[in-house]
C-alpha cells in the first residue's frame, strides 16, 4: 500500500485537528467546546454537504448510475444491520446486538465528508449524487434495528402506557424526521432546486469556510471521542474487535458492490467510506427513545471512539489503495 | 404563604416534551424546566456534549399536596422505563 | 401579476429553509436549534447589514431622495402605530391593543434582507441608505404604543414601587438602546466612518456568507413561526385578518410614498417592505418590560406566524409585481 | 449547619438585573440565578429560543429566617406585576 | 417514597471535575450538575460570560440521610479553600 | 507623534466595534453575547491566527532572527512577572501579586490580534513566527506567578487535603495545557506541518473572514470590559497606576530588545504589543484554580478594563510612533 497515501491523509489539517482533540484529552486539557457550537458545526456541515450535493446533483442530472448506486446503498443500510445482528446476538442480548446492528448499518456524515476532502488532496474527482445515497442510508437501519429487538420481545414501544402516540408513528418520526436527516436531505433538495444560481450565491458559505468549519467539528470530535475511548477498554475484546474488523467487511461488500455498479474511483471511495462507517448522531439520538433497554455506553462508544478514528486514519487511505490497486 | 410540595423530575432531554404533555393531561400547566445538565446514575455519566445530545433536564413542579399522588403516579413508569429522578419536598407558595 | 416573480421569490434558497424549518415544526422532527444560535445569527445579520448599508451611504453620500426618504420613514414609523391603535382598539383592550400597534409600526430586519436578497437575485439595484430608514423605523413606535397605552391608563411604569429608576428614562432605554436598534445602527455608522477601507477588509464575512447566515437564520424562524401557527388558530378572525390585511394597507401606503418621493423600484421595494412588516425582535423585547399587561402570545403570534411568512412568501413578489407596474 | 430559608424566584429574564438590585438594597449579596429556563404557568408557556428572547430564570437565595418576610415583601410587587413564582422552603447551611 | 438528604452545592465551574471525583469516591454516584450559573457572595460577582470563563455551577445530590455526615465532611474543604454554597434540605425520593 | 496613526488605528472596524461594546455597557442596553459565543469566537481566532502563523513560519523557515526572537519572548515572559512582583508586593499581599505579576507577564491574543489588523492597514509588513513568540509566553509566567506565591507561603497547592493528583502536575497542567495555549500552538504545528496546500484550503476561513470575526469578538470585550471599568474605580489608585505605566515600561523594553535582535518595523511593533499586553483569558483561567486567595476583581480588572482598552486604543500608535521614529 502506498505510504504517500497515509501521509497525505494525515497531513489533512481536519485529520491533524482531530488529533488536536485527542491530544487535549489525553493532557488533561480543560479545552472544551461547550453545546450548542458542536451542534452549530455538524448542522453547518450537514446543510452545506447538502446543499452542494444537490447543485452537483442538478447538473449531473439522474441519469447513467445514479439510481442504481442509490437502490444499493438502501440496499446496503438494510443488510448490513441484518448481518451484524446475526452475529452480535451470540454474545449480546437481543436489544444491545439490535442498537450496534442499526449504528453500523447507518453512517457517520462525517466520515463522508472527510473522504470527500481526502479525495479533494488527491484530486480524484466524485459526484454530487453520493449525498443523496447518504441521506438514504441514514435512516432504514433504525427501523430494521428496531424491528430486530421488538421481535425478540424487547424494544417496549417508546409510548408503552403512554396513550400519547401510537409507537410506530413514533418511530418512523424518529427515523426519517430526525434533525440531521431532515437537514441533509432538505438541503440536498433545496440545492437541486435553485440550481446554479443558487451553488452560486452559497459557493462563500458552503464551500469557502467548509474545510474551517470541518477542522473546529473534528476539534470537538477528537475530545469526545479521546473521552470515550476510556470506556472501550471496559467494553471487552468482542465489541472492540467489531468495532475495527466489521468496518474492514463492509468496506470490501461496498468496494466489490462499487466495482459492479461501475462507479469511478471517487465514488468508489465515497459509497464504501458510507458502507464502512457508523453512525453516533442520528442513530444513537433515536435509540435513546426507542431502544432505552441498549446501553448507549457500548454502541455510541463503539461508533465514536474505535469506528470513527479507525476510518478516518486508516481506513480512508487503505480503502483508497485497494481501490486504486483494483480500478487500475 | 400556601403550603405545596415541590417536585423534581430529572430526565433525559428528550423525553421532556412528553413528560409535560402528561403532566398538562393532569391539569398542570405549571412548571420550570431547567436544562443541559450533566448527570450521573444508574445508567452511567450523562453528558450534553457529545454529538448525538444526551443531556438531562430538570422539570420543577409546584403543586398542592392533594394533587402529589396522581403526579407520581403518572410519572413513575416514564422513570420505571426511562430511568430518572423524582424527588418531592415542601414549601410554601408566595401568593402574590 | 408575473408569476415568474413569485417563482423566483420562491426558488430562493433561504426561503426554502425557511420552509424546510416550518416542514421539520410540521413533522415533529427533534430538529432545534437552540439558543444562543439564533442569536448569534441575528447578530450577525445585523452586524453585516448595518455596515453594508453604512459602506453605501458613505459612498452615495446623503444627497438626493435620502434626507427625504429618512424623514418618511420616521413619519411612517409613527403614523401606523396611530391608525393601527384607532382600529385595534375597537376590539381588543388598550393594552394590547398598543402592544400590536407597536409591533406594526415597527420593522422587521429579516424582511428587509429577503427584499434585499430579492432584489439581488431580479438584478434591480437599491441603495445602502435604505438601511438608515429602517435603523430609523425600529423604535419610535415603541414610544409610540406606549404613550397610547399610559394615555389609556395602562402601561405601569416599569418600575412603579420601585424607586430604581424613572419610569421615562428606562422606556427611552428600552427603545433606542435596545440591542439589536444599537448593534443595527452602530454598524451602519462604523461602514460610514470606516468607508471603502473597511467594506473591503469586511467583503468576505459581510457579503461573502451572507447568504448562506441567512439560511440558518431562516431555518430556525421556520420552526419557530411554525410552532405560533398552532396558536394563531386560538386567536379568532380578528388578529388573523390583520395580520394579512394591514401589511397590505401599509404596503400600499409605502408604494404611494416612495412614488411621492421618487425612488427608484429597488428602494420603494425596500421601503415598501419596511412598511409592511412587523417587529418579532426589538418590540417584543422592549414590551415584556415596559407593557407587561399586553398578551405576547397576540402580538408575537400575529407578526411572527402570520405578517412574517405572508411576506416573505407572498407580500415581496406581490409588492414588487405592483411597483413594476406603477413604475413603468 | 445553619437553618436557612431557602427561596426560589422565577421570573423573566429581563427582569434578574433589577430584581437583583431590589434584593442588594435589603443588603442580601448572596444569590445564584440559574438561566435560560424553560416554562409555563398562567401567562402561557415561555420559551428560550425564540427570536425576542423570552425565557425564565431562576434566582435562588438562602436567607436567615428573619430576612425572609423582608424579601418577600419587595419581591412580591414585582411578582403581582409581572408575573412569575416564589418558593420558599427550609434548608440548612453547611457552614465553612 | 423513601426519605433522602438534598444537597445542593454552589461552586466555581472548574471545581466540578474534583468534587464529583471526591463524591466517587466515597461511592456516591448520583449527582445532577446545573452548570453556567450567575452568582453572588462574599467573594463579589461571578459571571459566566467574561473572557476567562468564571462562572458557577451547581451540584444536586440526593443521599440517604446516613451518608449525609461523610459528604459534608468531604465537600466542606473545598468549600473553605475556594468559596461556595452548601444547603442541606429534606426530600423523598419516588422509587421506580 | 503622528496623528494619523491614531486615526489609522481609531477608524478600524474592529476598534470601533469595541466602542460599540463599551457605549451599549454605558447606555444600559440589554444588549448581551451570552456564552458560548463569546468561547466560539475565541476558539476561532486562536485557531486562525495560529494556522496563518504556523503556515507563514513554513514559508519563511527558522533562520535570521527567529530563534533570537523565541528566546526574547521567554525570556520577557519570565522577566515581566519577577521586576513586577518586586514592585507589587510592595502594597499587596503575596498572593495577588503574584497573581497581578503572572497577568502581566503573559500576553492577549486580542492585542496581538488588533496589532496586527493596524499594521495591515497600515500596510507594513511582519512575520509568521511572532505567532510562535506569542505561543511561547501565554505559560512561563504563570509558573512563575504560582512559586512566587508559594515561596511567600501561599499559593496552598490545589489538590491540599484532597489525594487526588500531585500539586505540580497540576500546575504544569494548567501551564501548559491551558485550552487556549493548546489551540493556539496545536493550529501553529498544524500550519507548519501542512504548509501552502493547508493554507490554501482554509485561507478562507483564516483569512477571509478574521476581520469580521475579530469585530464580533471585539464587540463583546468591549460590553465586557466597560462593566469592569466601574469596579476598577474602587481598586485605588496603585492598581490603576500600574495597569497604565507597565504596559508603557514593558513597551519600552520591549523596542529595546527588537532593536537589539534587528527585527523589521512590523515584527518589532507584535514584539512591543506582546510585551506591553496582560492576560485576561489564559491566566485568569489557571489562577483561578492555582491561587484562589487572590482576587480575580483585582488582576482581571486591572487587564481587561484598563490595560486592554489601553493598548489597544492608545498603546499601539504609540508604540508605532516610537518604532517609526527610532527605526528611520
Ligand atoms: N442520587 C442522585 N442525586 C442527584 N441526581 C441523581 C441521582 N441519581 C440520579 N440522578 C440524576 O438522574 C439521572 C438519571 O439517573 P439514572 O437513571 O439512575 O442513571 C442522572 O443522570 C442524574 O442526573
Ligand atoms: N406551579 C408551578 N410550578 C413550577 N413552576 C411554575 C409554576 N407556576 C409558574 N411557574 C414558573 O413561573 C413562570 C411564570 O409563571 P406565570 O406568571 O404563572 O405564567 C412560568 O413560566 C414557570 O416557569
Ligand atoms: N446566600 C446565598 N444564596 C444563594 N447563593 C449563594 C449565597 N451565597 C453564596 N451563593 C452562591 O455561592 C457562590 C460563591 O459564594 P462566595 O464564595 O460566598 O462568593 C456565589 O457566587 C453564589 O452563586
Ligand atoms: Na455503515
Ligand atoms: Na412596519
Ligand atoms: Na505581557
Amino acid at each position: 500500500m502506498d505510504l504517500s497515501l497515509i501521509a497525505s491523509n494525515l497531513l489533512n489539517p481536519p485529520v491533524l485537528f482531530f488529533a488536536l482533540g485527542a491530544l487535549a484529552h489525553f493532557l488533561r486539557s480543560d479545552l472544551e467546546i461547550p453545546q450548542p457550537l458542536p451542534k452549530f458545526f455538524s448542522l453547518y456541515l450537514l446543510l452545506a454537504i447538502g446543499f452542494k450535493g444537490g447543485s452537483e446533483l442538478h447538473e449531473s442530472g439522474l441519469g447513467g448510475p445514479v439510481l442504481g448506486t442509490l437502490g444499493a446503498a438502501v440496499g446496503m443500510a438494510a443488510f448490513v444491520p441484518l448481518w451484524t445482528y446475526a452475529i452480535l446476538r451470540r454474545r449480546l442480548d437481543a436489544a444491545n446486538a439490535a442498537a450496534v446492528a442499526a449504528t453500523y448499518g447507518s453512517i457517520s456524515a462525517v466520515t463522508f465528508i472527510a473522504a470527500s476532502a481526502f479525495l479533494a488532496q488527491l484530486g480524484v474527482a466524485s459526484s454530487g449524487y453520493m449525498v443523496a445515497a447518504m441521506a438514504l442510508m441514514e435512516s432504514p437501519a433504525i427501523i430494521i434495528g428496531i424491528t430486530l429487538a421488538r421481535r425478540a420481545g424487547g424494544g417496549t414501544p417508546r409510548t408503552a402506557g403512554m396513550p400519547v402516540d401510537g409507537g410506530w408513528s413514533h418511530l418512523l418520526r424518529d427515523a426519517f424526521a430526525n434533525g440531521s436527516v431532515l437537514v441533509l436531505s432538505g438541503a440536498l433538495l433545496i440545492g437541486y432546486a435553485t440550481g446554479s444560481s443558487g451553488k452560486e450565491a452559497l459557493a462563500p458559505f458552503t464551500d469557502g469556510i467548509f474545510r474551517g468549519m470541518l477542522c473546529l467539528f473534528l476539534l470537538d470530535m477528537g475530545l469526545v471521542s479521546a473521552r470515550r475511548v476510556g470506556s472501550s477498554r471496559e467494553l471487552g475484546l468482542f465489541p472492540v474487535a467489531f468495532a475495527v474488523l466489521v468496518p474492514l467487511a463492509n468496506a470490501a461488500l461496498g468496494i466489490a458492490i462499487a466495482l459492479w455498479l461501475g462507479l469511478g474511483q471517487g465514488d468508489a471511495l465515497l459509497f464504501t467510506a458510507l458502507c464502512a462507517s457508523a453512525s453516533y448522531i442520528a442513530v444513537p439520538a433515536a435509540l435513546r427513545l426507542a431502544l432505552p433497554e441498549a446501553n448507549p455506553g457500548l454502541y455510541v462508544t463503539m461508533a465514536l471512539a474505535l469506528t470513527f478514528p479507525f476510518n478516518i486514519v486508516v481506513g480512508l487511505p487503505l480503502y483508497m489503495a485497494a481501490i486504486q490497486r483494483i480500478w487500475s | 404563604m400556601e403550603p405545596v410540595k415541590r417536585i423534581e423530575i430529572v430526565v433525559d432531554s428528550p423525553e421532556v416534551p412528553e413528560l409535560l404533555q402528561i403532566l398538562r393531561r393532569e391539569g398542570i400547566g405549571g412548571y420550570t424546566v431547567f436544562g443541559h445538565l450533566r448527570g450521573g446514575g444508574d445508567r452511567g455519566e450523562r453528558r450534553d456534549d457529545e454529538p448525538s445530545g444526551g443531556g438531562n433536564a430538570c422539570i420543577l413542579v409546584a403543586v398542592p399536596a392533594a394533587k402529589l399522588q396522581r403526579v407520581i403516579e403518572v410519572v413513575r413508569p416514564v422513570l420505571k422505563r426511562r430511568g430518572g429522578m423524582c424527588l418531592v419536598g415542601d414549601a410554601h407558595w408566595v401568593v402574590h
